[in-house]
């Protein structure tokens, strides 16, 4: 049932436009290639859910004009300082933001997970950020002899999750090791969708050592190998972000003609990046 | 070893100061100053201080997700914690969202992260926010991203302990919710903080100077922690040891 | 802070009297050499929480008097039939139970686990069971736009988590693969203590491959090692279930002299055992 | 090949049939012979039949603990479980607590296990029971583990589909909230089940013969599925094929 894609611009090529798309942080798996060619294809109208911040892919997303909503606890690049292209398009209110805060973006996909409508989150409380929660509902603790105010925070089931993963196998396990935000994500959302770095020579679930750190392809709707997947973000245990081209992004992204030729020379003739 | 203490030497070490007999430390996104003071605070500790670090993979002992930190704190594993903000008021509410009016904001900071949460439930939270100007300490913030203290009836064990900055440190006094200066680093006035501090705070009669590393801690600053924190913030250790 | 104690004995030394301790089914991590060693030292009023259902460990300190309340799912032996001591204990009216179902009690846990006083559980509504249930709440869904009925399930607080495991190192990180209840357990646990099979050399979770299935020492309080551990119930990974030992618990425990002369024999005079 | 077809044979082939078309079975505790039908089940399937088995290490996909099973079938990716009952009514309800009054109860059951969450979420919902006597098929059960139908404003996705003895298969009228028998295993009549069953049921004009399996099945069953199902099941699978 999960389907192997030889191209990632066929694996992207089942992501309608307006999807509800889940994506990882920096940190995490981000699919900075599948990114790339859903940019090239010219999605549009998305719904991005950061799990629970998102970082250089949302900013080129939002850049070439993909984007129409994005649920975030953050868009941050980092080190290298503020998302210049999500900065610009709030500035110019040419996206809608839903800001929220980490652990509620978790409680929700982990709702939506455990098929229930909402998650109790700690916190919150007091923040403005509820103020501008249509599916937060305060209400008060039931347990509690006192009155407790008390966040529910409405569950997250996103159309697609869209995720890159250091390895897969040829029955659609893919793993993840300790970064199980990715799990989540797959078990909440209604598909799933992956870019490997390298095919695992044998099935991830019957290795005692790889099993707890695999997502099993019961979950996996997609998947299409990317070499180098994850450039310029990195990918965790296998290589780090390419610092110097995210200074060139940084640079270039500051404006919008520089963010054109950017994407020309890196998403639409990628010579760079091939 | 040239003894001129660079202004980030001197907050990694009064941080650390603060994290004395702590036994899990958490740092969060964009944290270099206060990483590099929760390693220093592990490297000096006697106990097993335990530093997680979000975005190292060496500073990391959480196995369960993205989730961990955040269920971590709420079961009370975690003692201290580091928040910034665009703006910071004298109630300690902090601002990670943007100045001007929300959601049409002039100015857009990255966004909330975990704090609308962590300052909370985490007992000991530091503010750290390098710029001390009329700017950052605001009389009161556009937005509250988490507020500095809550009714009594909110479940909230956790909340802010200080607000160091470039040329001081507050310590938070919860039942007032207002800070008060504790000290002030070598090289500035407190007619300065007042001119520069946009919120009114309380001033005890003698306000002592903020003590600088000693020779051997700042040798731990530029030896091991320089490297340790590299992997997480490989820019800012280059930018400031040139490691 | 995490304490490594030479005796089994010692460490189970660590549980007062009237614990709450939590212990899981038969084919996870079953700590059966600290379960006899609990029973030797007479332990009294435990409050037993299956998670979410107990087998042979759980008929056994049922039989020895060490219980006072049992909550689980169900207490089974697997093939070899109804857990002759538990069935006893009932028909005596000598032992409390709290009758719960599995995703009621995984909810419970992890609700103490993300520190909110309760979580949302589907299905139940209608079932006897939530009628002899004070810590569930009915209650309707506040996100249905109509009447909907939801069970709200009280967070699960265990005084102490006790579980064997195939792995653990000398930083005290211990790893329990696949079988992840056990993480949500020590979690959610006040306590955790463990008993290990086999001491791993390095640390567990600075190797790739084992962090993902690895319960960090943080959640850790105390270990002990104990070679063949989870006989005569098997530990997954490791060694069967020893099928013809449990036949022959099941026919000494189908009365309280068997069940004594039982004890007798393995916990007090633990000569096979050896 | 012996063509003496045990019962239990008969019966694994009769819910594997069930399972025609499903893309993920799921199989709780102490179900051997529901188990060994699903592995048949997955045998004989042309796509990629999923089994997930409690208690086995090889016929079990999950990697997020116990409540993996429990999170998947809320997200509607099990289509089909098999519950059993110490008592099952008429009205589907199951008792898998105890006789009596509970919690005083003289007859005491393993408990209810995932059965009141399971019954409600997975679209078919086979009830297993070999035992078919007044005993276990009773006009009300003592206590309800989980009920076979619900009010409408119950969120309830799943329920029961079938019934299976070792007299007869019934299926279940989800608007009368009835069983309806719909075949009969060979050696047996009608009139022994209604004297057998505690409960009333209706009768169709015309009631089939249950199909004993093939011999290709059956050749399937005493070989792979009899291998298969011995690492959970080792002492049914002895006993029942000597393996």
């Amino acid at each position: 049932m999960t389907k192997h894609f030889e191209k990632v611009e066929t694996l992207v090529s089942n992501i309608p436009d307006s999807s509800k798309i889940a994506l990882a942080p920096d940190y995490s798996g981000c699919p900075m290639e599948a990114i790339r060619k859903l940019i090239k294809r010219g999605v549009t109208s998305l719904h991005i859910i950061g799990v629970p911040s998102v970082g250089f892919q949302g900013d080129m997303l939002i850049g070439a004009g993909c984007v129409k909503t994005i649920e975030t606890a953050a868009v941050t690049i980092g080190e290298h300082g503020l998302a210049p292209r999500f900065t610009s398009a709030i500035k110019n209110g040419t996206i809608n933001i839903i800001d929220g805060t980490c652990p509620a973006i978790h409680a929700g996909l982990q709702a939506a997970q455990k098929g229930i409508p909402f998650m109790p989150v700690r916190g919150i409380i007091g923040s403005d950020l509820s103020k501008h929660r249509l599916d937060w509902i305060e209400a008060s603790n039931p347990f509690s002899e006192s009155e407790e105010p008390l966040i529910l925070v409405k569950a997250i089931t996103p159309d697609i999750t869209l995720i890159h993963v250091p390895l897969a196998d040829s029955n659609g396990n893919v793993w993840v090791g300790v970064r199980r935000e990715m799990m989540v994500m797959a078990h909440a959302s209604k598909k799933t969708l992956v870019t490997y770095e390298k095919l695992f020579d044998g099935n991830l679930l019957s290795e005692e050592s790889m099993a707890p750190g695999t997502i099993p392809s019961l979950y996996i709707d997609g998947l299409a190998l990317a070499e180098n997947g994850a450039w310029p973000v990195g990918l965790f245990g296998n290589y780090p972000p390419d610092e110097n081209h995210l200074e060139i992004y940084m640079d270039m992204a500051k404006t919008d003609e520089g963010f054109k030729e950017y994407i020309n020379e890196y998403v639409f003739e990628p010579k760079a990046a091939e | 070893m040239s003894e001129v203490i660079k202004h980030e030497e001197m907050l990694i070490s009064v941080i650390s100061e603060m994290l004395n007999g702590m036994s899990h430390v958490a740092v969060g996104a964009s944290s270099p100053i206060p990483g590099s003071a929760a390693l220093l605070a592990r490297a000096n500790s006697l106990t097993d201080l335990r530093v997680s670090m979000l975005g190292s993979e060496e500073h990391n002992i959480f196995t369960n997700g993205g989730t961990e930190l955040f269920d971590c704190a709420a079961q009370g594993r975690i003692d201290a914690f580091f928040l910034g903000g665009g703006q910071i008021d004298g109630g300690a509410n902090i601002n990670l969202v943007g100045i001007g009016d929300y959601p049409d904001t002039k100015v857009r900071f990255p966004g909330s992260f975990g704090s609308a949460y962590l300052y909370y439930l985490v007992p000991r939270v530091i503010l750290f926010r390098e710029e001390h100007t009329p700017r950052v300490l605001v009389p009161k913030v556009d937005f509250i991203s988490a507020p500095g203290s809550s009714p009594e009836n909110v479940n909230r064990p956790g909340g802010p302990y200080a607000l160091v900055t470039e040329r001081c440190v507050f310590k938070f006094d919860k039942k007032k919710a207002r800070f008060r200066l504790e000290s002030i680093h070598p090289g500035h006035s407190l007619e300065e903080i007042v001119e520069m501090t946009g919120f009114d705070f309380d001033k005890p009669s003698t306000i002592s100077e903020t003590k600088p590393p000693s020779s051997d801690t700042l040798k731990l600053i530029r030896g091991k922690i320089a490297d340790e924190i590299s992997e997480t913030y490989p820019a800012f250790s280059s930018k400031l040891f040139g490691a």
